[in-house]
């Protein structure tokens, strides 16, 4: 026990490790694109969504945001009548 | 109005009086034969206004840093069999040395804008824990309530991945799936700084600890630093926060030393559309794979799986905005508070936190380096071009690394909008830091 | 900028390095006389690489699913005390078999619409909880943490019943209070299916736990759940949920069965106006008949008039909105994390949860036709006609029977709006279910 | 003990059950018409509220409005101008 | 789609079927090992309808109320140890009285609209303790629950101060400083009320934490009766708001008295505008002022100088708007029900009770007429003049002090709006109660 | 220990009590003057804020909620009219 190189043993956790989330990455990356194409032959979108939004919390005030640019349409468009 | 206000109260005084009269014998007596229990009140002895005075001036914070002989134990959380009496040190300035910390820490964070969501309750919970005699972070003080609440078992750091899954957009990562492959790389942050603390002395179960700093991921660096070592969890979460604010201070010039202007300058094409279905199933296999070959890191995976799924759901707003809102403002104020209270001198103020500093330094570096060299390869072999600038996205620290990649990237080459493109290994870095930390937790189990 | 900062970092390390050489020594003694007390470390041996992928490799999930004499145990937030060995069947097919009914009940959640704000985290939590070596349930998992908190003290079931109550508008009942009687015909649907239940061979405490699933009310069926057969709180909550969710189908086709066309094409006056302090004083009145009548209900009924008490005095809106906002919304996601936990194999995969299953759907028949037939014979003997079908709304599932007894009968008779008229019976279910536990609970008190 | 009749048993709670719970909502009903009664002689109301107003949540659609209106108001000020 | 449903719903039965059959014998067995651990249910003895009926009305409330001799025990949050039998008074009128009282206490609320933010809820909380049988104010009951989650632990009144600190503007205190003397005037009410509840035969421990009332501010009177008298912490939470709210009623008639009409009509001038950086570091200063002379009060002012700082840095801005809304909301309703479970007859109808609240009136007293004092002495001293009736906003009782200086003032002359310079002494005045609860804190230590 | 007399240690406490508070308010004043000049000397303020803003409990959304109103109303008379 008192022999143990630690410094040996941390490079094993690297390797070990390295090799662990690679294997992860690599299979999931063939299950995404696995489940894009099955996605995408059997429930084919009409009117897809880009996925170029960005990464944010849409929160409410997005919300609010949306429900006052249509509201602010819609009494516009009463007033120009 | 007024007299009718005084009569009412009148009235209230009247049916006590009476109500009172009534039980005041029997409750009397029930209640002395109680009180023995109740809150034992010391024996008081008459004292002069200057023996008053004196023995208030021996609990005046000034007299207790001056004074190191006056037995003052240490504060745990876990209440006296963690404590231990203070050196003289730790009680005096080593507490003026902490809170002159805290205030540089206030400064980065308000001045400078660094993380100031965690970096600032830290600070103040780190300015809390170093009061003399307060005993704020001991089992009965505000700080230790909150430890004992949520980090001794985890559960915020979990809440905050929940929120913080809850707000991910896999959108990037799901067009181009490959590019997670950069956020794998980017993890050797975390296995070459693990050698590198093994180096510098440490010991290999606190190495791994040390290490996950590299991950660039809050929640995730405090739940392990909480399994492996407890001791170093204030060190190892303000080192963790300091480094992803200073991302954009730290990465830049590796960038560009291991990029040619070139490859600085590669156009990357339009994203494909992702279909709604894909976003929802994502979580859910993540999640089984983690289930399937590493049940150690399904807390933070799960956790973080459900946050997204409940958002991709689109069945559940209120309680995914909740997520996302108020549970991760209320949770974020009690993580940093209850971290900060390992800021404790004689918590922090010990020659690992420099070596801990040190090697998050160290990680940050090494994780942006292999990331950009690892795309650096890819581009090697892809049809499509990879800018390599945005495998320095996959040490996570979401979304300021992605940000930095952006920002390089139009400085080569204005208009070079990169931010998407590095969206995909910047999130999945927060995968492939949960899958580490699983593994070295499964080595140490 | 950028010189100021690594200036900044350097000034930091500087102020530290010179701190830490004078603290180090000292400290360090401390430090090392405490730390045998602290996270004990195993002593490590050396593995060559191939070893550790061995050890890894037998703490993978799918090594835990086709392994099943691993000794592994099962998870119980109670801790050790209530744990005992896995089965085979448990820890292989059984957790596999679960996976499947959690993605049965997301689909049915998301993709039907089936109560998604219960159902969805209830099923993310039977999935975190069936998920091998990682005892997310045990006393230290996050499940467990939250089923501690929140649920074995019955803590969360009453917050959300105060929110509800906050929510409830009981003006349709005050305008027309012998509706209430509808609500407690509907009770037969308990007390049937309790008789149900110990014909199947539940002993009479399980089956009165499982009865309450007829109440159609949430909180309720998992605070008596919980009181009464805590073992079996995972398989009640689903069914109370999934059945509320079926509403829609179970009802209608009863409903038609038991009444006639011109009876479905009754209509019912305009309602009267309600006065505010009438509203005002509703909470304060049923609370105290519930003191005097049925202490036992008092918790649940207690905090659903607290709720609803703060909305109608509008003097605390600000709490009352946060009581039907943001701390509903956190309990709710807590609630079904910590209810799902209930969904291992090593709970769910009994033969009682067949058998509660059967028992819930007859609970929501009896219960719609005993509101339904109560509503002719009421009907009958009234000045002012009674459309049966509002009777079906007495088995509460607040709001979602009133809707389904609004669009039936709308379908006879278009224009006919019996919404404001099965509200009455619907909020009037909730009382009584409430009070009908509150008599189970006295019986075995 | 061992003869008890369970479903005799069950019989019974249906019986107590079922009566505490009628006993319970025709109290509440007598009370109900009784503090109407009281409360529309001694503080009749002048405009009374309807009661029609549906159970739900107001705060959401509240906050909502105030977006809506908010917007409306930018909106049509940049028109003027 | 209802076809397809029910299809689901056979599937899924099946599939429960064939796993279950799988699994019944081994699961069974294991359950039922287990089963002896888990809940004990008593062995069920037949019985008539009629006996049914006999032992149900044993645990109604009116029977509990009629029948004083059937060994109820009173509920205290931490457990058997702190219960006793119940008195024949206490289990019979005392909880009639109480709920009148509880009653008087919503019409205050409601009708009056006196604090009925804390008053509402913590009346509800006493008519929830005071119901016979339920025991909800015992370890497991809720209102138990919330005690021990947050009141004797003394977390939920620091949560509150936090959120004040964040909704407090000390730009009035910084622009006029010297006010900051008047909130230390009406700390005479603390300590004059003191030796009114000695001479009324307190102990010195009680009635230190009796007189805290007079600091006029919820928190810390319920931080200090916690930590002093907790027996009396609902009499003193009571009075503590009850007189808050009545201050519009207690001070002007003492203001006018101390006061000629000369010196209420006097002018002020506008307030020099402060610097951002001043209300950045005040919070600060004033943390530092108290670990320096005063630790003790580090609890309090660290938590409200937390929420000041998180406002004031105008970094973190969602963190302190959930300081100011969701959080403080939640803990509101919890401290509310929390306090009011000491509202228990067996708790309150103690002759202790009538006296503090005669101290409490005798403390609002004595801290309006001693700020006034202090203040007509400041103004014959000072540059520029002081009207005296500002004094009178140091009691704290933000901001509802300062609105009735400003109210009695424009009545003398109007237009003369004092409310900012009422704002001065009125937030100096929460300072100097934390003060004067530090020093009564560090006698009995 | 029995002869203490409890009224005399109140006023005792009364002594220490107000001159501690008296203590720690002077100082603070001191400093809050001393921070003012200081800040004022080294980081002059070009617009400074008024500091008369109200302490108040009116959280954002409220005072929001009122700007809005008056607003709108504001808007619809003039639309009107
Ligand atoms: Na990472
Ligand atoms: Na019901
Ligand atoms: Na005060």
């Amino acid at each position: 026990m008192a022999e143990v190189n630690y410094i040996a043993e941390a490079f094993k956790f690297m390797v070990l490790g390295m090799g662990v989330v690679f294997l992860f990455l690599i299979v999931l990356v063939q299950l995404i694109k696995l489940q894009a194409k099955l996605i995408n032959k059997y429930f084919p979108e009409t009117t897809p969504k880009s996925s170029v939004t960005p990464v944010s919390s849409t929160s409410d005030d997005e919300q609010r945001t949306v429900a006052a640019i249509i509201a602010a349409v819609a009494e516009f468009r009463k007033n120009k009548s | 109005m007024k007299i009718r206000q005084i009569f009412i109260s009148l009235l209230f005084a009247l049916v006590a009086v009476s109500s009172f009269s009534m039980a005041t014998e029997e409750a009397q007596s029930h209640h002395e034969s109680n009180s023995e229990q109740s809150v034992e009140k010391k024996p008081y002895e008459s004292k002069s206004v200057s023996q008053l005075a004196g023995s208030f001036l021996e609990t005046t914070g000034l007299y207790a840093i001056f004074n190191t002989d006056d037995g003052e134990t240490t504060s745990d959380p876990a209440g006296a069999s963690k404590e231990r009496p203070m050196g003289a040190f730790e009680s005096s300035l080593g507490r003026v040395i902490m809170i002159l910390i805290v205030f540089l820490l206030f400064y980065l964070a308000i001045a400078k804008g660094f993380e100031p969501l965690l970096l600032l309750p830290i600070a103040f919970g780190g300015l809390l824990a170093n009061i003399p005699l307060a005993h704020m972070a001991g089992p009965e003080g505000m700080l230790g309530v909150i430890y004992n609440m949520g980090i001794a078992n985890e559960f915020f750091p979990l809440l905050i991945f929940m929120g913080v899954g809850a707000m991910t957009d896999f959108g990037p990562l799901l067009a181009n799936p490959k590019t997670a492959l950069l956020g794998g790389a980017a993890q050797f942050g975390i296995f070459g700084s693990l050698v590198g603390a093994v180096m510098l002395g440490f010991d290999l179960q606190s190495a791994s600890a040390i290490s996950i700093i590299g991950g660039a991921d809050g929640p995730t660096s405090i739940f392990i630093a909480n399994r492996l070592a407890p001791d170093m969890l204030g060190a190892i979460a303000v080192a963790a926060y300091s480094y992803m604010a200073l991302v954009p201070v730290i990465q830049p010039p590796i960038m560009r030393a291991l990029t040619t202007k070139e490859e600085r300058r590669i156009q990357m094409g339009v994203q494909r559309k992702v279909h709604k279905l894909e976003k929802l199933f994502f979580p859910i296999v993540v999640l089984m794979l983690s289930i399937l070959i590493l049940p150690e890191s399904t807390p933070l995976i799960g956790a973080f799986a459900f946050g997204n799924f409940a958002k991709e759901s689109a069945v559940i707003d209120r309680l995914s905005d909740t997520m996302q809102n108020s549970l991760i403002n209320i949770v974020t104020i009690f993580l940093g508070l209850g971290v900060g209270s390992k800021l404790a001198a004689d918590k922090f103020l010990v020659l690992e936190s420099l070596g801990i500093m040190i090697i998050g330094l160290i990680a940050f570096s090494v994780g942006t380096a292999a990331g950009v060299l690892m795309a650096k390869v890819m581009n090697k072999f892809s049809k499509e071009p990879i800018n390599p600038l945005i495998g320095a996205a996959g040490v996570s620290a979401v979304p300021m690394a992605a940000r930095v990649v952006s920002k390089v990237g139009s400085e080569e080459r204005p208009g070079n909008v990169l931010l998407m493109h590095a969206m995909g290994p910047n999130v999945a870095g927060v995968i492939g830091s949960a899958v580490a930390a699983g593994v070295l937790l499964s080595i140490f189990k």
